[in-house]
């Protein structure tokens, strides 16, 4: 959907408006990207990529919970080399901003596939710091403010595009975590990423996932990652934020604009709504503004704090 | 909203591992077997849609439905890997963990229909003869296997198929006509006029009966296979072009298969996501 | 409910089941005690008390979320003195065990309050170090292994009762802390309280609670709890655990006793279920050990982890 | 089960926030006044139940509801404290927060029926009222107040009640009887025996009328006030005896006040939980 009350700037990136796709669903080829784009998504973040191939875990990856979903598939992806292509057609077809999101087990790591990306034509990097779910990666650097500082200021100084940050709610302080982010260059903030979970077959008596625990995502996680928003926003209000975790409605999106976000990525709900939910809440979002009399969505983003 | 508040309950309670003992075990094969589960809600499946069978431990892979009904739900599995194989060995009484049943099922149509299936690709399709059979005017029904103790359900395929019309082919001559199951299908189609052409099995062999179909302006369904992880539409592993196979198919119409010829019989995602052969 | 199969020995107290009363659902009078105890509780947990009166938070203080509660009630309770009589009228009355909730400001206050709990006929005390939402107590302390074991320093030296930690998850390593409380001496934990989680009102445009955040409970942080049961369990396999989070039917309790708890604490599912839940839960669990030929629930405890 | 599950469905609607805007304000009494809301879910509910009011930033407070029907509902309210004197400053077009209906409601009986309210406890009888009016043999409705400017509803009572039927008293005798709305009790049952009298009232009211109900062996059911803070039965503020007041009550039973009769009138839970008069 693309109106004027809509359209948002997200550390340099113009989204025609604040809905996009969060890293890890339908995040392989250009095609899925396209065809989410359709279905009215305002940015793409793309799988989270690597250096080397990696396979991923076994099956069961994903488990459904009351109201969510659990993970743990194992950052599959090519290897940045090998998607090199895949990235290249997706900016070829795509008219909203390309975000290929990246992880390492070093910031060497992290900064090299950033570069590899920025040259296939990424527009921005979000840099996974926050998986819950493999070893020496993800969220075992964005809980540490040493090693976030070191990753996030590796990347910021090899490339030339707006870096994001996705930080992990697995955290004492959320906000910590956040500062030493944007302190290291970080221009924008996602955030959550999932929430450490397990799920047991009480028949079997074994976690169901293979790879034991997993990461929490989908509705159940919608108030924890509006609280993260909200604490992220008071501490640094100048900071962009996408919010991200359990976004499936309109409403759920306007809490997380009031909280502080500038624009959300949505994964789960696309399971449990399909893809039309991009649609969905653009259409119930600019409702809204209308009905409350904005110009704009970007005047209520923060809005609830004045209260 | 309201229907997308629905599908999500629906989701929900799908998608919700259900574990239970195995009913019974039968042999079709030397490599293949079919399990019977109690499970109401796969019991209610369409033919064409798959379930998640978990082997606790081990894995937990698409299978297609072939058979549901009072409670019940049946696949077929072919050992042909790391999980096929422990199935293999387990036996009644032993746990599996269900999910599903997800995807599209084939669409029913009247007339005369032609049903052609390669390996367990018959399985979703005996399961759709069986709901057919009663209501078209004619029922044909070929499929392949590479030698005689291959060809599975032989005596199903019997009990749905009137005289001449099921017809049984091996690459050695060992059973029915020496030939690839596509072979029959042109002299078939020169004999009468088909109103459908459904099909499951090897890619190539779905893709040169689409090719066929294209040409000879049959209309077609076929069910395909990709990697699933999720199934639910979700991860991404299982695209083709810009389709979920987990949830916009596995079963595609012909105006759908055109969208993705390209890709169909070429090349998918691998574990890894990156592009492999088919 | 009372059978062979269902009795369970935490820390010294006896329980006739598995399950037990969380702190802060119908916690104040011994009457309602008595009720819950009637519907099938094999413990009971007090409201959290401290040293003073307090008042708690004004209204919004409890707020739904599609699949739980958001809770930020400000822990109103008599103050211990006050309290005193409540809680002897409370032993008279009670068969189960009475588990009294402590909070204070600071490590003398929770000694203080313990001692005089079990003076009143407390059969053990429960620390509330993990409470999301009140400045200066709960998981500000429980946040914190240095001053963690402090607290549970000073209270061990003071009672001689059983002393069990309540460990928040709001923190990057649960286990951490876990091995703090019981390094200090702790005799049993309960995992988890709540998850700091916000809601906003979209129409009012303001966070709903009273006091802006609150703790998140029910079916929603399930997967979380049962993930920091099974974390504590893997790394202290001795230290008896009250699973607590989430916790509606018997499938759920018996995930949490897989995942290594002794017993369950029910909270939130006694709004959406009744009181009754817990005589479900233990007939659940009745069945489901039956069928599977177990002599005990304690043979189950942690048996996930085998796998 | 099935049921458990349902009601967890139907709590969680039930129980989410609607912010609605306010159709209109009437004013009752100097004190007193009237709220329409439009809610569907509100709309359903039966007399005796009460709502959760939002009124944003400053507080949530329990209120009898007076009327439902047709997607709106509304509720009197006087104002006593913060909460209740800024909803007074509220007008048209304003935003509240709703949540509910709670608790039980009135039984509905046939014969003779006494309603007894006392201030603003009228409001879920006069909601029964209007429901029994044309269904009862006799229905007999006493109010009470202060004085004359603070009876609340007299014209809306004339509508339900025949004849005699609506007695008014106030303590400085400024309209009707100069008494409290307990006297003409007597007098009423010794004419003619009554099925059942309903209350609600300031609990001193309500422990005299269950006195004579329990002595004069009348059914009786009566509406009673605690703290609420959820409303949902969970934090345990309202509690009376072993009942929950907005989960059990608001609307006790005679069996239920006998059960809890050492308490009614004598003491209840304060903001911090101790025991304080009532
Ligand atoms: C919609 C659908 C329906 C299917 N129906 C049947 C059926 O009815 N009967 C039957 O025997 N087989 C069926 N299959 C194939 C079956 O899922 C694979 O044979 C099985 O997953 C192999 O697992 P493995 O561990 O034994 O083999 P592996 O050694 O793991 O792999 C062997 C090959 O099987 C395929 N495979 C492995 N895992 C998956 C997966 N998660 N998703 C898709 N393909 C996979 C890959 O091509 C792989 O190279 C179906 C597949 C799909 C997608
Ligand atoms: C089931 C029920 C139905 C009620 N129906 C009505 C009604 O229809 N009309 C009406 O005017 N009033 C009704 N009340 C009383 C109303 O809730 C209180 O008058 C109101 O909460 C006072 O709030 P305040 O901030 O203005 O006063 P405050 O200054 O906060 O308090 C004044 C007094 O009101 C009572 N009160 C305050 N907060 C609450 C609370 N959360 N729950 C219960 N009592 C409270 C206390 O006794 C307090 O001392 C009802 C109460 C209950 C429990
Ligand atoms: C199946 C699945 C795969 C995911 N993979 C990734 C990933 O590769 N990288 C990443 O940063 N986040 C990944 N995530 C997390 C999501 O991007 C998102 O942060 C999280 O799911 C919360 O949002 P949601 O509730 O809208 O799904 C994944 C989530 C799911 C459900
Ligand atoms: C209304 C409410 C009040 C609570 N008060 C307390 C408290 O005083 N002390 C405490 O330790 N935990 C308190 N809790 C947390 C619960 O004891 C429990 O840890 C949490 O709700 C998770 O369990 P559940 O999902 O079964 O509710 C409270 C929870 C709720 C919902
Ligand atoms: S298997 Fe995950 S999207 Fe199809
Ligand atoms: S108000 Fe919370 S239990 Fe009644």
């Amino acid at each position: 959907m693309n109106n004027n009350l809509l359209t948002v700037n997200i550390a340099g990136l113009k989204l025609q408006n604040p809905t996009a796709l969060a890293s890890g669903i339908l995040g392989y080829t250009g095609d899925s990207f396209k065809f989410v784009e359709e279905s009215g998504a305002g940015a793409i973040v793309t799988k989270s990529v690597g250096v080397s191939p990696r396979v991923g875990y076994s099956n069961p990856t994903v488990v459904q919970a009351k109201s969510g979903l659990i993970n743990a598939v194992g950052l599959p992806n090519p290897g940045i080399n090998e998607y090199t292509e895949e990235l290249k057609y997706a900016k070829s077809v795509l008219k909203v901003p390309l975000i290929v999101s990246v992880f390492g087990y070093t910031s060497e790591e992290y900064a090299l596939v950033a570069v590899k990306a920025a040259e296939a034509g990424a527009d921005a990097v979000e840099l996974n710091v926050s998986c819950p779910h493999v070893k020496y990666t993800g969220s075992e650097i964005g809980q540490n403010p040493k090693l976030l500082t070191d990753v996030v200021c590796a990347v910021k100084s090899a490339v030339q595009k707006p870096v994001i940050v996705k930080l992990s709610p697995n955290v004492t302080d959320i906000v910590e975590l956040g500062k030493a982010a944007v302190k290291a260059g970080a221009d924008a903030l996602t955030v959550i990423n999932t929430v450490r979970a397990l799920a047991i077959d009480v028949e079997t008596q074994e976690p169901i996932l293979s790879n034991v625990r997993g990461g929490l995502s989908g509705p159940a996680i919608k108030p924890i990652a509006v609280r993260c928003v909200y604490d992220i926003f008071e501490a640094l209000p100048k900071t962009p934020i996408f919010g991200c975790g359990g976004v499936s409605d309109w409403r759920d999106a306007l809490e997380f604009f009031l909280a502080g976000a500038s624009a959300v990525q949505v994964g789960t709900a696309i399971a449990f709504e399909e893809p039309a939910v991009f649609e969905a809440i653009n259409k119930g979002v600019t409702a809204y503004l209308k009905r409350k009399g904005y110009g704009s969505v970007k005047e209520i983003v923060g809005l609830s704090h004045q209260a | 909203m309201e229907v997308s508040k629905k599908l999500s309950a629906y989701l929900t309670k799908l998608n919700t591992i259900r574990t239970t003992a195995i009913k019974s075990v039968k042999s079709e094969s030397p490599t293949v077997k079919t399990f019977t589960l109690e499970d109401d809600i796969c019991s209610k499946a369409n033919p064409g849609q798959f379930l998640m069978l978990r082997i606790p431990g081990i894995d937990e892979i698409p299978l297609s439905i072939l058979n549901a009904g009072e409670g019940q739900v049946q696949f077929s599995v072919k050992a042909v890997g790391d999980a096929t194989r422990h199935l293999h060995n387990l036996t009644t009484g032993d746990l599996l963990g269900l999910r599903g049943p997800f995807g599209t099922s084939f669409t029913e149509t009247r007339g005369r229909v032609l049903l052609i299936g390669g390996g367990t690709g018959t399985a979703p399709l005996l399961f759709l003869a069986k709901r057919l059979a009663a209501k078209v005017d004619r029922l044909s029904f070929v499929i392949g296997a590479k030698t005689k103790n291959e060809l599975l359900y032989l005596t199903e395929l019997d009990a749905v198929c009137t005289d001449e019309s099921a017809i049984a082919t091996t690459e050695d001559g060992s059973y029915g006509l020496q030939c690839l199951a596509t072979e029959p299908l042109e002299k078939l189609v020169d004999k009468q006029k088909f109103n459908m052409i459904y099909t499951c099995g090897p890619e190539k062999m779905v893709k040169s009966i689409f090719n066929f179909a294209e040409k000879r302006k049959i209309a077609m369904e076929a069910s395909l296979e990709r990697l699933i992880r999720c199934g639910i539409g979700l991860c991404g592993s299982c695209m083709i072009g810009k389709y979920r196979v987990c949830r916009d198919g596995p079963v595609f119409t012909m105006a759908r298969l055109s969208e993705v010829k390209d890709e169909l019989g070429m090349s998918k995602l691998g574990f890894d996501g990156s592009r492999i052969e088919v």
